[in-house]
């Protein structure tokens, strides 16, 4: 399985923090566009204000995904 | 190579104990420079934050920070602790701290690293108050700081 | 009409309890940047300084500088305490803090409060140790440093 | 009487801290001329390295003096 998380205002906009992706033969992008799909819908959030990464590490192309890997959303850092 | 003390603190932040620790360690430097950030207090219609973090994440978005002050100043020692989730009216969101032989250089430490945590910490800051809740973005003076250091 | 805090200082100069104090009564502001320079400990040849001062004059120039960082930035509270007389490796030799709504104007004033202490507060300072006594005077470096807040 | 006053090197160089002149029609001018006639015979400053304060306030130039009046000589400052 993939664990897809959701961090600050995605979270809150898609109502959940997390779920889970059957591994199979997925792609990065199949995730993303599952995933922006529902977000774009609530009207509330633009493709250019989504991050994404990949085990940690933000990742702006596409690649193939393995059982195990952890997928996050979130919009733009704010801290400090 | 400098010291590095990274913190993601999730219960209160008490940045002079912060403080007195940090110079008690490193203050035979010569200059530290620290740099403390609260929830204003003042009448508004904000009266806590929440900043939601990615567990691993957060941290390791912190410590490249650091390493990355630490790499471009001449300092022996940096402190970075930052908290997460909620943050009420009057304590402490960041606590700062840069040792070095050198005054500019523990002042431009700490400088460098807060321009980049406003931008670049794995964080999502919420405002809450009487409005309601907000989800805060970098506005276009952060960015405008962050700036800064790719013009030196 | 920024709060000051003008010590000047003949007994030891606690850097943390001063920070924490400052904190306490300014920390609502939102932000705080402290700078604390101490007599280096390392292994060299100086091991105190003394610190030759004009009593009524040196205060004054504290409160000058103060009074024009205050002016310059936007701060809501400023303090400067500085030693006089014989400072020991180790020990502070100064601390000063800005509290402000903007972390900018806090660091800033800092950066800027300490180079004008540096040549233009009106101390004199000897270093001593195995070589004996030396009377320091400020560095090209120093003027330089200086020299930046004339040309923003 | 004017009260002069000595700080840093230049105390160290002449030896002592103060010293009382009388008022008379005293000039800030002939106080300094005679100060620094000690002190340059010392051969450790230079006429560039003085400064003179009258009543705590830097000065470079001349000036009638009057009784109470406190005239200080010190080097350049070097603080922090």
């Amino acid at each position: 399985m993939i664990n897809v998380l959701f961090f600050g205002k995605m979270a809150d906009i898609l109502g959940r923090r997390a779920l889970q992706v059957e591994a199979g033969d997925a792609y990065l992008f199949t995730v993303r566009d599952r995933v922006f799909e529902e977000a774009l819908d609530t009207g509330r959030l633009r493709v250019a204000d989504i991050r994404v990464s990949v085990n940690r590490q933000v990742v702006t192309d596409d690649m193939p995904l393995h059982d195990g890997d952890e997928v996050a959303f979130f919009s733009v850092f704010s801290g400090g | 190579m400098a010291e590095l003390d990274i913190r993601l603190v999730e219960d209160a932040l008490d940045a002079a104990a912060a403080n007195a620790e940090f110079v008690a360690a490193h203050g035979a430097a010569g200059a530290v420079a620290t740099f403390a950030g609260m929830v204003r207090t003042e009448a508004g219609a904000v009266d806590h934050l929440y900043l939601d973090w990615y567990p691993g994440m957060t941290e390791a978005s912190f410590r490249e920070i650091a390493e990355a002050a630490a790499a471009r100043f001449d300092v022996s020692a940096l402190a970075v602790h930052h908290r997460c989730g909620r943050v009420d009216a009057g304590q402490a969101i960041v606590f700062i701290a840069a040792a070095s032989r050198h005054r500019r250089a523990a002042l431009q430490a700490v400088d460098y690293a807060m321009d980049r945590l406003k931008s670049e910490a794995a964080l999502w800051k919420r405002e809450g108050g009487r409005d309601g809740e907000r989800w805060v973005e970098p506005r276009a003076e952060d960015l405008k700081d962050l700036e800064r250091w790719t013009h030196e």
